[in-house]
């Protein structure tokens, strides 16, 4: 429903009720306030598509606390931001703030928005709750009322060195020590950070990496890197990259009959639908190790459990599809902000929102994807953390760490193209 | 392009106007209306900054968000790695876009038309793809963050309104500039090579030097507009300071507003930023795409109805009523 | 050696699609002296044409092609009419900027209607490839680059040989003279404008399915393309051939030796460097691009 | 056979010309003189509607041509020879000609038209195969005429035919445009030449500052002492 449209209908509803005062007006008064929570995604321009799946996921979660009774009897009410842009993050944020008078935000799907929006929420003395965006210098501002709930680029990166050392590499008889690896990365703010980390930690692993290549996302032709890699035929691949350019990886990989004994790659591109719809059952095998999509049952508490049942129904009768990665974000956001944060603070404003945030300890399992939520004085999360799934079947399944397992890992090494 | 001289339009009108745009955020307080007049103010000064030569040298140049770019950069990491005030670091910003900007012109100052546009929408590409890629220097493409450290020092202010009065001194001080640059002999000989390359090589005027002094300026100040950026997004990065779109968009502004006149661009910089706020507010919420589709239409028919800019046109409209009615 | 060769292959088979993507906004430009920068979008929507052919009707796209551009002539004939013609005498950056209203306003219709998720065309033969040697060929992309060549050529035969080409030509060439001698200037605009959109939709075509679409797809390849045009000669069509086989391979070798990131500012230095030594471009016709120098 | 009847043309605060009338009857060449800017072409511009914010009336045999489109007014028979030249300088000199005859009425009659003009101008079917721009100025304006008889012309307008040319080549030229009146195509030609279009011309008309200030036969506008001193400087 639009803005205008919803101001529209209260003013004539106003105008009805000004006829009997007495009745109504009481009444009015006795309901309680709705607590107003404030959008910022990029919901256009090149980055919405992450921007439209982090949203949905957010709002499936609010319905489903509103559902539930909302927080201590007060509904939430989620206001939609279109930040396609730094200076639209600061308009809109700005917008959302003295219009609809929202002190809370969340956010944000991309760093150059999130770290727009943030600062804006600080200077207006709101609270803003980052989710999604994961550069490394986020948390690094001296903001009082920003907490990340989220993983920074060196939380995303570090796991696909860590299983392939710790699962990959005995997988493939190979002794960590002398795993070849090669990271190839898109050149924005996402694969560059993301890369140095997952280059961070396997120097960490004594993992020796034999080449670390950088490309724009835009790009329209891969064959000279396909050319790069077999040549230096690595035994693994290590790949943040964006949609297109995942799927036209993987595709000029097939023209040319290469392909590494493991390939992970690092979210985005690796854990969304389009990359199967794209290459169909060549996707099967494929690793990426990223926001947890769910978790193991067993890991997870009663109350996790029942909102992973709720969630999923939900969405599938919404979008019709099955939640992935970016989705479940958005909702393990939304809940935690919902129930853990404004479900404990005394008021809603943002000095007792930080107070609840600073004191906030919920053990790990008790979201959807096996987070907890605990910050450090910098306000980072220590509780979220990095899994790995597999696509199986042309499905993600998730298959570490332990705690998220649902599956053993199949097809490592990787089958010659033919036989897939 | 005839100089009117009366002191209406000369000082007063102006005056008054610059009078209105500084009460505005007074009157209407609240925190939106507040950020959208200190985005459109910053525009504003960017636009004019860009009109200098985009507008009277008819220099249609597409690649101002490189110098931009490069004022928001310098102060930014003198600011982070020095520790020099961004209230030093423009000006040396500024330098180094001026600088730039003669060794641009240099080169594409004698192509034509289209040909010119395409130079400097590729040296707009070159400067974006070098900030990706010195990584040390700029943070590559996760860019820099500056901490939110409020002291007129360091041009980081809690107040908000305070940037919005920042923007309108540049905006009224660039505004000056065009004016004198306007009225001097130089604005005419600009004007005189835009409208007519042949007869102004006739008239013997050497247009080059003019122009190619006028783009520094132009670079020179719009890298001014870029180190007020930085410090009030307290972010900077290679899309946001450097991106093709923001050069489209100082070009625009004018455009709309009337191409070539000293008021052209703060006239569209206002309509610009207000309508597209407005549809944001408006539309936003609904279907994602529909504000930015109805923002690209209005553009369009604009473009369409009044091709000399919305200012000129009303103005020409004004013009014939007031012959018919007399 | 051999890994030389396959650099070459792949820059020329990708240098191919670039060429056909240019050759229609090279002809646009030279006949009608329009930057048109919404080209890119042309190239979207023939890739979402194709994409919602093959997906709901289930029809390949090379047959695809056969109702895809005549229905891109037609749309390109449609913006002619209500929005270059009427700013055909308008100032220069009021054409600019219309062309570049355009795209964002086609941007975001798609947006609207397709949401920004990636589709793709997944047919069985996308990954097939061939080997000689120690050399992989795909063949759709050698089928491509053929057709793509294909098409540059024909376009050159039909300026060549048909009366409507000599008159695009001539057009080009003076566009006052060739209202003196009978040509209907006015429709010859919109048959290369339309040209032009049918042109770039071959491409997409081409394109669907090698590539996933989004609406931001077809901005995101035309970049290159505004190189190509002007390393080609502006207005010249085998100048954007050779341009686009050239930036084809240049890229192909860079990413190689250099290193993907570089690939860009390697094109766009070369194209600086083109414009100040020989503005005209490598084909282009002297005097189209230098004005008087003092 | 052309009538134009109070032709003005504005360009914004300028009137270019105004209220012109004149008249060119069959197989006559009639001049338009004047010095430069008293708007010669810009007359000749407004007739075959390059121009387009003039008012007045426009007559070819007797009808109105002055709401036709360029190129319809090609195809009515009046044919416009610009001033410079203007061929189409990166086509060959046969293709110049061939385009020519872009007209619907004119393409069946090609071939014929093509030997008629290389019969007429011998120099230019040996150059048949060069580029137009690589023409020396004389061989551009041969070009250029011959380009347009190849619209089968019921009506010739030449705009400064001579211009830049040697004195040699201008005699050639005058003698090209008799022979084509004596095959009957009547000539508008606008020239600052004046001697020799008051020579050649049939009848004159005398422009300044957009205006026609005089008109007669051109024997006879040669005698006239005013012109002679305001043109030729006696």
């Amino acid at each position: 429903m639009s803005q205008s449209k919803r101001r529209l209908a209260r003013r004539e509803v106003l105008g009805l009720l000004a006829a009997v005062p007495a009745v109504f007006s009481s009444r009015s008064a006795l309901a309680q306030e709705p607590i107003k929570v404030g959008g910022i995604f990029p919901l256009t321009g090149g980055n919405s598509v992450f921007g439209n799946q982090n949203f949905q996921g957010v709002e499936t979660a609010i319905e489903l606390v509103n559902d539930r009774g909302g927080v201590k009897g007060r509904k939430i009410q989620l206001f939609k931001g279109d930040g396609n842009s730094p200076q639209a993050a600061i308009s809109e944020t700005n917008r959302l703030a003295s219009r609809e008078g929202v002190r809370i935000f969340v956010g944000s799907s991309t760093s150059a928005v999130g770290m727009v929006a943030s600062q804006e929420a600080e200077r207006n003395g709101a609270f803003y709750w980052e989710g999604m965006a994961v550069a490394n210098n986020y948390t690094e501002r001296d903001f009082k009322n920003v907490f990340r709930m989220g993983l920074s680029a060196a939380g995303l990166g570090e796991p696909a060195p860590l299983y392939a050392a710790e699962v990959l590499a005995p997988m493939l008889k190979i002794d960590s020590k002398n795993l070849k690896v090669a990271v190839v990365a898109e050149d924005s703010a996402f694969g560059v950070d993301v890369s140095r980390a997952v280059i961070a930690q396997a120097e960490k692993l004594g993992i020796k990496i034999g080449l670390r290549e950088l490309y724009s996302a835009k790009t329209t032709d891969l064959s000279p890197l396909v050319l790069k890699l077999r040549s230096l035929d690595p035994d693994m691949i290590i790949a943040t990259q964006f949609i297109n350019d995942a799927i036209l990886f993987q595709r000029q990989m097939k023209e040319m009959n290469y392909s590494p004994k493991a390939f992970v790659g690092t979210s985005a591109g690796h854990s969304t639908l389009s990359l199967a719809e794209a290459i169909g059952k060549d996707v099967n095998g494929i690793f990426s190790s990223s926001f947890p999509l769910d978790a193991n049952l067993n890991s997870l508490s009663a109350e996790a459990r029942a909102d992973r049942e709720a969630f999923l129904k939900r969405y599938e009768a919404k979008y019709k599809v099955a939640p992935a990665v970016q989705e479940s974000l958005g909702f393990v956001v939304g809940i935690a902000l919902a129930r853990d944060i404004l479900g404990n603070a005394t008021s809603d404003s943002a000095s007792d929102l930080r107070e609840a945030s600073l004191k906030v300890d919920v053990p790990v399992g008790s979201y959807i994807n096996g987070w907890g939520l605990k910050f450090d004085d910098k306000g980072q999360n220590r509780r979220a953390f990095g899994s790995v799934v597999q696509w199986q079947d042309q499905k993600m399944i998730s298959v570490y760490p332990a705690a998220n397992k649902v599956h053993d890992p199949i097809m490592v090494p990787l089958p010659a193209r033919n036989a897939r | 392009m005839k100089p009117v001289r009366s002191p209406l339009t000369g000082l007063l009108l102006p005056v008054a106007g610059f009078a209105v745009l500084a009460a505005l955020p007074l009157i209407f307080s609240d925190a939106f209306f507040v950020a959208a007049v200190t985005l459109a103010f910053l525009g504003a000064a960017a636009s004019l900054a860009w009109n200098l030569s985009g507008g009277y040298a008819g220099q249609l140049s597409l690649g101002h968000a490189a110098f931009y770019g490069l004022g928001a950069y310098v102060s930014t990491i003198l600011f982070l790695k020095a520790g020099i005030s961004p209230l030093i670091g423009m000006w040396l910003g500024a330098i180094v876009s001026a600088a730039l900007a003669v060794f641009l012109g240099a080169i594409t100052m004698r192509l034509k038309g289209s040909f010119f546009v395409m130079s400097t929408l590729a040296f707009g590409a070159v400067v974006h793809i070098s900030a990706i890629n010195l990584r040390d220097l700029t943070g590559g493409p996760s860019g820099l963050a500056i901490p939110l450290r409020p002291s007129p020092e360091n041009l980081i202010f809690a107040k908000k309104l305070i940037y919005t009065y920042v923007a309108l001194v540049l905006v009224i001080v660039f505004y000056a500039i065009t004016r004198m640059i306007a009225a001097s002999k130089i604005g005419y000989a600009l004007v005189a090579f835009r409208e007519n390359h042949d007869a102004a090589r006739a008239l013997g005027i050497r247009t080059l030097p003019l122009r190619i002094g006028v783009f520094a300026l132009s670079a020179g100040l719009i890298s001014i507009c870029g180190t007020v950026h930085a410090q009030y997004y307290l972010y900077v990065d290679p899309d946001s300071v450097m991106g093709l779109n923001l050069s489209l968009n100082f070009a625009l502004m004018a455009i709309v507003g009337g191409l070539g006149t000293a008021y052209g661009p703060i006239v569209g910089a206002l309509l610009v930023s207000v309508v597209s706020v407005v549809m944001q507010a408006y539309l936003g919420d609904q279907i994602s795409g529909l504000t930015q589709l109805a923002y690209a239409a209005i553009v369009i028919l604009v473009l369409l109805v009044a091709p000399t800019g919305l200012g000129p046109s009303a103005h020409a409209f004004l013009k014939r009523r007031m012959t018919w009615l007399s | 050696m051999d890994i030389y060769i396959q650099l070459a292959l792949s820059g020329l088979f990708i240098g191919g699609v670039y060429a056909l993507i240019s050759v229609g906004l090279t002809l646009v430009f030279g006949v009608l002296r329009v930057v048109n920068f919404a080209h890119g979008e042309y190239l979207t929507i023939a890739m979402y044409l194709t994409y919602f052919m093959f997906q709901r009707v289930g029809i390949d796209p090379f047959v695809a092609s056969i109702a895809v551009v005549p229905l891109m002539f037609v749309l390109g004939l449609a913006t002619e009419r209500l929005l270059i013609r009427p700013t055909l005498e308008a100032p220069h950056v009021v054409q600019v900027f219309v062309t570049f209203a355009l795209s964002l306003f086609l941007q975001n219709l798609l947006l609207a209607l397709f949401t920004s998720d990636f589709r793709s065309v997944r047919t069985p033969y996308a990954t097939a490839a061939f080997q000689i040697g120690p050399l992989y060929v795909s063949w759709l992309r050698a089928a491509v680059f053929v057709v793509a060549l294909a098409f540059a050529g024909g376009l050159a035969a039909f300026l060549k040989y048909t009366y409507m080409g000599s008159a695009i030509r001539a057009t080009a060439q003076d566009r006052r003279s060739a209202r003196l001698v009978g040509i209907n200037v006015d429709r010859v605009y919109a048959v290369t404008f339309a040209l032009g959109c049918a042109l770039v939709g071959a491409a997409g075509i081409l394109l669907s399915p090698l590539f996933s679409v989004n609406p931001y797809t077809g901005a995101d390849m035309i970049l290159v393309s505004f190189v190509i045009v002007v390393l080609g000669g502006m207005g010249s069509i085998a100048g954007a051939v050779t341009a686009g086989l050239l930036i084809g391979v240049v890229e192909s070798f860079t990413g190689y030796l250099a290193g993907g990131e570089l690939k860009q500012l390697v094109y766009f230095v070369l194209f600086m460097i083109v414009l100040a030594v020989r503005p005209n471009g490598l084909f282009g016709r002297k005097g189209a691009e230098v004005m008087d120098v003092t | 056979m052309l009538r134009v009847r109070d032709l003005s043309v504005r360009f914004g605060d300028v009137q270019a010309v105004e209220q012109l009338s004149f008249d060119v009857a069959a197989g006559q060449i009639v001049g338009l003189v004047g010095s430069n800017g008293a708007g010669k072409t810009t007359t000749l511009s407004a007739i075959s509607a390059l121009v387009r914010n003039r008012s007045g009336s426009i007559e070819l045999d007797g009808k109105d041509i002055s709401r036709l489109a360029p190129h319809q007014i090609v195809e009515q028979g009046l044919i416009h020879v610009p001033e410079g030249r203007r061929l189409f300088p990166f086509m060959s000199v046969l293709e110049n000609l061939e385009i020519g005859a872009y007209g619907k009425a004119a393409r069946g009659k090609r071939k014929q038209q093509l030997e008629f003009i290389f019969d007429l101008l011998p120099r230019l079917a040996e150059r048949r195969n060069q580029l137009a721009g690589t023409l020396s100025g004389g061989e551009q304006q041969m070009c250029a005429i011959g380009r347009g008889l190849m619209s089968c012309p019921r009506l010739l307008m030449l705009d400064e035919p001579t211009l830049g040319l040697a004195p040699m080549l201008v005699e050639e030229v005058f003698r090209l445009v008799k022979t084509i009146r004596d095959q009957g195509v009547p000539i508008l030609i606008i020239e600052q030449q004046v001697v020799h279009v008051l020579e050649t011309a049939d009848y004159a008309y005398v422009l300044e500052s957009g205006r026609g200030t005089m008109q007669g036969l051109g024997a006879t506008l040669l005698q006239d002492d005013g012109l002679r001193r305001a043109y030729l400087g006696i």
